[in-house]
């Protein structure tokens, strides 16, 4: 039924001796929400780091689309079509709500630096069309009333609503989230749960994120990928996941102790 | 141009400057319209080194080498085949420079443009380095263009230096140049590049996961403050008529850097309060080194200690006001009219 | 043996700990749960001396408030911060050192033994960079660097995050076998569930102030509780 | 921080009326020297002297005061300039004493020109300063002559038909010196067989040491500083090269001796006075006055800039005392004619505002300087 | 260039190296605890040689008691600086840490030009380090052997007290987490002001040296070494002791060699320092032997 978006084959990363991800190998398809588990230091923000570009993998090949996109710039792989968040969120602390979302545009700025000096009737019209924009999406994750406050004002929950949203404003097809429901409580992690559905249908996505919150990885994602110790030990449904005796022995223990 | 009311009062704010300017050519005492002259230039090159450091976060030293630059190429370009001649005692010019003659504006733009240049290339190595490390290598670079100053004879006329410049520059060169620095500078701020910009300094790492290309970003800031301090270069060059390898030294980009720290970082407003209260104070410190008589005790001038006060006075400041003037915060019309409606800035 | 009362912590303009007051009595554990951002972390700093607060924290009937971290901890009380934040370019045994920086030399020996009875997987590595250990490792290692002066009151700060759920079941083990031998623990956790099942007595923090408190049982039981931390319906 | 600032701006302005009333009847006079800053050792001995002239002399002939007002140009050209502007339009000073080296005069000298104030230099030996300038003269002989003077001296009493030259290439001073004597040494059929350059604050002159032992010259022609010049003669010695070596007037400093030790026995330089083989009476009396203050012997920046201000003080006394206009001490400056100053006879050339006067050569002897001769112009 | 000349210059190299490294180290020390250039090293270098010289021209006390003294006073005002005006701004930026440290340097520069005037003072040399000796014709001045072996010196004692002390484990402790340490029951500050002691007292020790090589001292005679230092600090990779000292001797070696070899290039000997460091910093951002400070940016 759909096309398979983002092909890793058997990634590998070192540093130095240390091998971060070994043969990491998934697919991801179109308008799935794939997670990635695993405990700290197995390797999940590697994985995503040579994913989004930040890094480049010592072996293996990605791809998007069908395209190669190992080892290209980061900027370029977000204008291809992919936006992340961070697991500790980063904004742009100074700079307003909305100011945050317009940088997503950035990417796609349609004046120059000509127009912006000399400020042309086109700077003009843009730069009301972005701002329009980003209202537009600020509206649409109930952020729009919070546009004119610093980032740094804002709660821990909103923040990492804007930070969704920037990502959005890159206008993505696939997004990547990193420990999106790591310091929240259930109820705002439940919260959490529902926005990203919400905000999948709403702007066509395709979701891949890490965590480590079982619960909200079972009920959120279609299929799981487990990583311990830099290699995928299983991938599956959720309820495969969930009685995989390896997965058991190396990360979940018994689950009801 | 859009006709609003912001922009209507800004307008008017620069014509309310310029009377000043003129009122001031005409009123105030030659070492008065010096010290403007002065603060205008250092306006100008403060404004352009806020971009990069305050703006966009790259904590960098290099205006000094950028300064040295922007004065070499106009004084070059500004002295007369003859006057050239009989400076190169060491060895002749080389003969494609020493024809070289044109007048002031053009030789202003030229040093503008060969610094940019020049910070277009040097950009591209240092921004592979971050933080500390962008610190020492940018020092470094002013160091280089000194020693590279005093050894390429054949066109900088070594440690002899150029000498006897035509004095063009004036108040109203300082003036028309500072403005036209500060406009542009503060467009680039308010526009998606400034926005860039300040994402760069907040988070890079996250900026680039906006697709923001921050190398080309950094450059566009880098090169940008190297043209206005080029120009500025060729201001000084030209106010100073003599121009030597030992001009433009770290103690430049250090009075620069006090002046955007005391204004606060990234506010190019307070850049602007902040040079005008630096280059005026350090001239009013003067008095510490006279010899005075206060309440009928005489204390006899101590040579040096303005340097003295000036340094204790900065760490003073660095403890207990690091935010500087105006913080990150930008005066604007916008925030004087909700400061008199009373809105939330 | 601690006794926390209207305790305020700031952060520039941002009042991060709001008045809150609690007990930590001898010989038992006590925790504080709570969200991220809840200022159960500034608490937990606050007593041992890394930030500034205001009010009052007794220990021993002691006023330790305001004096400077290093001599809170000569009085006994010991934090294994969030994040672990083992020394990474030390060995495993110079990790130890530090924790006992201010015991004899004489003392150590034996200490070194009761840690690595305690923990046999530090023995193996001892001379290894701590930089080498997994999160899980790393996690016992602060401990150990932690009870290695003696404490009379040992302090966590989220000693459950970012492990996999095996791990953190071994650590709490290791929590409730210290409580048995007769360490007072104050800990500080998100994950409530396994918090609350440790402890004896419970506090509920939320936007840095104390909104509910009582037997570990009792808000195990607690609808409240049950729907915001545990996640249940 | 405000408040900080404007209390502080508030306290300087009343500090400096304070310090700037006046009531008795004089006349001020800036002086512009670097007294912090790299060349700040220069400015520090130049106001030594001219403050000890000052006290010789504190008046004119109808009891006219001057009052000296010192700024400090940090070495800095900017400052220069600025320090300049601030004596003539906020001091209203009607004449100026300074900078010390070339390229700082150059850069006070088109403001004092601009507002016709006369502007004496005690030390700035380029021929540019003074070029096209009908404002500036100097007290001091031009480099070209004292090149001159050095290559007569290696030509004709040293009888040496082969030079080497080291350059200090960072220094203005050495590289404008060291052409002036190629140039005049060549002209009298002298050969130079070798060009060596160094920086400012080398530690280490082996290579060049070894490619002069290599060239053999007859002497070495240095005109550097005492610090480099000591530490190369150091060097030069301990590696077995030699020649004798001959300096200009940067070598004259106690510093040279103390550093050089024994190897800098018999270095010969070109200066502007020698305090113990007075030229005229005015300098036995400055040198004992000198010596009696500061414990020290006067050197060559002090004993000039005295003589700049003496200079200067008889130009106003010629000019009116009090009454005199800058463009009346300007005048007299300038046809300042046979004065009996401290470094010797000085005539000042109304057209170029170059200082006519003779060079003394001294030498090292025996961990003193000595006298050797005076090259009369 | 025969091989004598070139033994020579290497000797000289390596001389001029350590020097560079007993500077470094302070950098590097500084850098690794409280992540501040400090700017006023290099002129912890000049106090340390106003230190000596007044001990010796104007106490005259002999030249070992002078030279101890001034390291131990050097040391005292390491520790003065970093208490007065660094620690209040322990949780300041970076760059307002980096702007007081240039500060401090002019106050530093400024106050001895006030005090001990612009004029060079000769200092004095003792006899032990002047002179030369002669090795198959062969000339080797006696401070070019003694600097070398004095910095290795000192630079074992500090390893030692770095690696086989309790503090010298704080320190190393210190470069990875501030607070972490105060709850070990640590007194950071005092630890800190050590580390502050321990790096002026060798920047003396260096300047001291220095002062033997080009003895005439001003007060802005610690800028260039300074920042060469520096340079050799982060080529070596900030934080790391025998990184700063093996990027001291690197930096001193080449330069005097550079030199030696290629005599047209010597007009740009300060600058190749820096270049040296561009160079390394573009293909090893954290120097030769540094680790990642920044470690941990995802």
């Amino acid at each position: 039924m759909s096309e398979v978006i983002l092909k890793c084959d058997k990634l590998t990363m070192r540093f130095g001796g240390l091998t971060a991800v070994r043969d990491f190998s998934i697919e991801i398809k179109e308008h799935m929400i794939f997670g990635l588990i695993g405990p700290n230091g197995a390797g999940k923000t590697t994985a995503f780091n040579m994913i989004t570009g930040n890094l480049t993998p010592t072996e293996g090949k990605i791809h998007f689309y069908g395209q190669d996109i190992t080892g290209l710039k980061p900027y370029k792989i977000v204008s291809l079509g992919m936006a992340r968040t961070f697991q500790n969120i980063r904004l742009f602390s100074n700079l307003s709500v909305l100011g945050n979302v317009l940088t997503g545009f950035h990417h796609k700025l349609k004046y120059n630096l000509i127009d912006a000096i000399l400020r042309t009737p086109r700077f003009y019209k843009y730069e009301n069309e972005m701002k329009e924009a980003g209202m537009a999406l600020l509206e649409s994750v109930r952020l729009a009333d919070k546009a004119d406050f610093k980032a740094s004002e804002l709660p821990y929950g909103e923040r990492r609503k804007v930070e969704i949203a920037r990502a959005l404003a890159t206008g993505p097809k696939l997004l990547l989230l990193d420990e999106p429901a790591a310091g929240m409580n259930p109820q705002e992690t439940l919260d959490l749960m529902y926005f990203i559905r919400e905000i999948k249908d709403k702007f066509n996505l395709t979701v891949f994120l890490i965590e480590h919150d079982m619960k909200f990885v079972m009920n959120l994602c279609e299929t799981i990928a487990v990583l311990d110790h830099g290699v995928k030990i299983a991938e599956g449904k959720p309820e495969e996941i969930r009685t995989n005796p390896d997965v058991i022995k190396a990360y979940l223990g018994d689950i009801n102790a | 141009m859009k006709i609003d009311r912001n922009n209507i009062l800004t307008i008017l704010a620069i014509l309310v400057f310029f009377l000043f300017v003129w009122w001031g050519s005409n009123h105030l005492t030659a070492y008065a319209v010096r010290v403007w002259e002065d603060t205008l230039i250092f306006l100008m090159l403060s404004a352009g080194y806020n971009l990069i450091n305050g703006v966009t976060g790259q904590f960098s030293l290099e205006p000094n080498g950028f300064v040295a630059i922007g004065a070499y190429v106009t004084a070059i370009l500004i002295l007369t085949p003859a006057q050239k001649e009989s400076m190169f005692i060491i060895e002749p010019m080389v003969p494609w420079l020493a024809n070289l003659h044109m007048s002031f504006l053009p030789a202003l733009i030229i040093g503008g443009i060969v610094t940019a240049f020049v910070g277009f290339l040097l950009g591209f190595p240092v921004f592979r380095v971050r933080g500390d490390y962008l610190a020492i290598v940018t020092l470094g670079f002013g160091l280089t263009i000194r020693v590279v100053s005093n050894n390429t004879i054949t066109i900088t006329n070594g440690s002899l230096g150029l000498k006897g410049l035509p004095t063009y520059t004036n108040i109203w060169w300082c003036a028309v140049w500072a403005v036209i620095a500060m406009i542009v500078i503060m467009r680039i701020v308010d526009s998606a590049f400034g926005r860039a910009m300040k994402a760069v300094r907040d988070d890079e790492d996250a900026a680039i996961a906006m697709g923001i290309n921050t190398l080309w970003i950094k450059q566009i800031a880098f090169v940008t403050a190297a043209f206005f301090e080029g120009v500025g270069g060729g201001l000084l060059a030209s106010l100073i008529t003599i121009i030597s390898p030992t001009v433009f030294t770290f103690f430049l980009t250090f009075e620069l850097l006090i002046i955007i720290v005391v204004g606060g970082l990234g506010s190019m407003t307070g850049t602007a309060l902040a040079t005008v209260v630096v280059v005026w104070g350090s001239e009013l410190l003067r008095v510490v080194e006279q010899p005075m008589n206060i309440f009928g005790l005489h204390i006899p001038g101590i040579p040096g200690m303005r340097m003295v006060v000036f340094s204790i006075l900065l760490i003073i400041m660095m403890i207990f006001a690091r935010e500087g003037i105006m913080g990150q915060k930008e005066f604007s019309w916008d925030w004087i009219f909700n400061k008199i409606k009373g809105k939330r800035a | 043996m601690l006794k926390v009362k209207d305790l305020n912590v700031y952060y520039g303009v941002i009042h991060a700990v709001k008045g809150i007051s609690f007990d930590v009595p001898n010989g038992k554990i006590v925790t504080l749960i709570g969200a991220n951002g809840a200022g159960k972390s500034s608490t937990l700093k606050a007593i041992a001396g890394l930030v500034k607060p205001k009010g009052s924290i007794l220990f021993s009937d002691k006023e330790i408030i305001r004096h400077p971290a290093h001599e809170i901890s000569k009085l006994g009380v010991a934090l294994v911060p969030e994040g672990r934040r083992v020394f990474i370019n030390l060995t495993i045994l110079e990790n130890l050192r530090m924790g006992g920086f201010n015991k004899k030399i004489s003392e150590l020996e034996p200490l070194y033994e009761k840690m690595f009875e305690l923990f046999p997987i530090l023995k193996e590595r001892a001379h290894q960079k701590a930089g080498t250990l997994s999160g899980g490792e790393q996690q016992m290692l602060a401990i150990a660097r932690a009870l290695m002066s003696e404490p009379d009151l040992l302090m966590l700060d989220e000693p459950s995050l970012g492990l996999a759920p095996l791990i953190v079941s071994e650590v709490f083990d290791i929590l409730r076998e210290l409580n048995k031998q007769g360490r007072t623990i104050l800990l500080v956790e998100q994950n409530a569930a396994q918090a609350l099942k440790l402890a004896d007595y419970g506090y509920v923090l939320e936007n840095g102030a104390i909104t509910l408190e009582g037997e570990a049982k009792g808000l195990l039981e607690n609808d409240e509780v049950r729907k915001r931390y545990l996640g249940e319906d | 921080m405000k408040r900080l600032l404007s209390s502080l701006v508030a306290v300087a302005v009343a500090l400096s009326f304070l310090a700037s009333a006046s009531f008795a009847k004089e006349i001020k006079v800036g002086v512009v020297w670097p007294i912090t800053g790299l060349v700040a050792a220069f400015g520090q001995s130049a106001w030594k002297g001219a403050q000890l002239a000052h006290s010789m002399k504190p008046a004119t002939k109808d009891g006219c005061k001057i009052k000296l007002i010192l700024l400090d140009n940090k070495g800095m050209k900017l400052e220069t300039a600025n320090a300049v502007s601030k004596l003539i339009t906020d001091n209203h000073v009607k004449a100026i004493i300074g900078a010390i080296t070339s390229s700082n005069t150059m850069a006070g000298a088109p403001i004092a020109e601009k507002n016709h104030i006369p502007m004496i230099t005690s030390s700035a030996t380029n021929p540019l300063v003074t070029k096209g300038k009908k404002y500036i003269s100097r007290a001091c002989f031009i480099d070209p002559f004292q090149g001159k003077v050095a290559a007569k001296y290696i030509w004709n009493n040293l009888h040496a038909k082969k030079a080497a030259v080291m350059i200090e290439r960072d220094q203005d001073y050495s590289v404008g010196l060291a052409h002036a004597f190629m140039n005049a040494y060549k002209k009298l059929g002298g050969k130079i067989v070798a060009v060596e350059f160094f920086q400012s604050t080398d530690q280490d002159y082996s290579a060049q040491i070894s490619d002069l032992k290599s060239k053999n010259p007859d002497v070495i022609y240095m005109p550097s500083y005492y610090q480099e010049l000591a530490l190369f003669s150091r060097q030069a010695r301990q590696y077995g090269l030699n020649q004798p070596i001959m300096a200009g007037d940067g070598a004259e400093a106690e510093a040279l001796i103390k550093i050089g030790g024994k190897a800098v026995n018999g270095l010969t330089f070109t200066t502007h006075f020698d305090p113990h083989a007075a030229a005229t009476p005015l300098t036995v009396t400055f040198v004992k006055a000198f010596e009696k203050k500061y414990k020290t012997s006067p050197d060559a920046m002090a004993a000039l800039g005295a003589d700049a201000y003496f200079i200067l003080v008889n130009a106003i006394n010629e000019a009116g005392g009090c009454k005199a206009t800058p463009k009346k001490i300007n005048y007299y400056v300038r046809h300042t004619k046979d004065f009996k100053g401290v470094t010797g006879v000085i005539t000042i050339n109304p057209k170029t505002g170059n200082a006519i006067k003779s060079a003394v050569i001294r030498k090292v002897k025996d961990g003193k300087f000595v006298y050797v001769t005076t090259v009369n112009p | 260039m025969d091989l004598t000349i070139i033994l020579q210059q290497l000797v000289n190299g390596v001389s001029l190296g350590s020097l560079y490294g007993l500077v470094a180290i302070g950098y590097t020390m500084v850098y690794g605890v409280i992540r501040l250039i400090n700017f006023a090293h290099g002129d912890i270098m000049m106090v340390g040689m106003y230190f000596a010289f007044t001990g010796i021209a104007m106490m005259f006390l002999p030249w070992w008691a002078a030279f101890l003294l001034s390291m131990l006073a050097s040391a005292l005002v390491g520790v003065i600086v970093d208490r007065v005006a660094y620690k209040p701004l322990r949780n300041a930026s970076r760059i307002s840490a980096l702007i007081t440290a240039i500060g401090v340097s002019f106050f530093l520069e400024n106050s001895f030009l006030v005090i001990y005037g612009g004029v060079p003072k000769a200092f004095p040399i003792p006899s032990v380090f002047n002179g030369a000796i002669n090795i198959h014709s062969v000339i080797f001045p006696n401070i070019a052997i003694i600097t070398p072996i004095v910095a290795i010196v000192f630079l074992l004692i500090l390893l030692f007290i770095l690696h086989k002390t309790k503090y010298g484990m704080a320190m190393r402790a210190l470069s990875f987490d501030i607070d972490t340490v105060r709850i070990m029951g640590i007194n950071v500050d005092l630890v800190i002001s050590l580390v502050f002691a321990l790096g002026s007292f060798l920047a003396a020790l260096g300047g001291i040296f220095w002062a033997m090589r080009y003895p005439a001292i001003n007060p802005l005679i610690g800028i260039m070494p300074g920042l060469k230092a520096f340079a050799a600090a982060v080529l070596g990779g900030i934080g790391s002791v025998t990184g700063a000292a093996l990027g001291g001797f690197i930096i001193g070696v080449t330069e005097i060699l550079v030199v030696a070899l290629f005599p047209a290039l010597a007009g740009y000997k300060d600058a190749f320092a820096f270049l040296f460091l561009i160079f390394v910093l573009l293909f090893k951002p954290t120097g030769i032997l540094g680790e990642d400070l920044e470690r941990g940016r995802f």
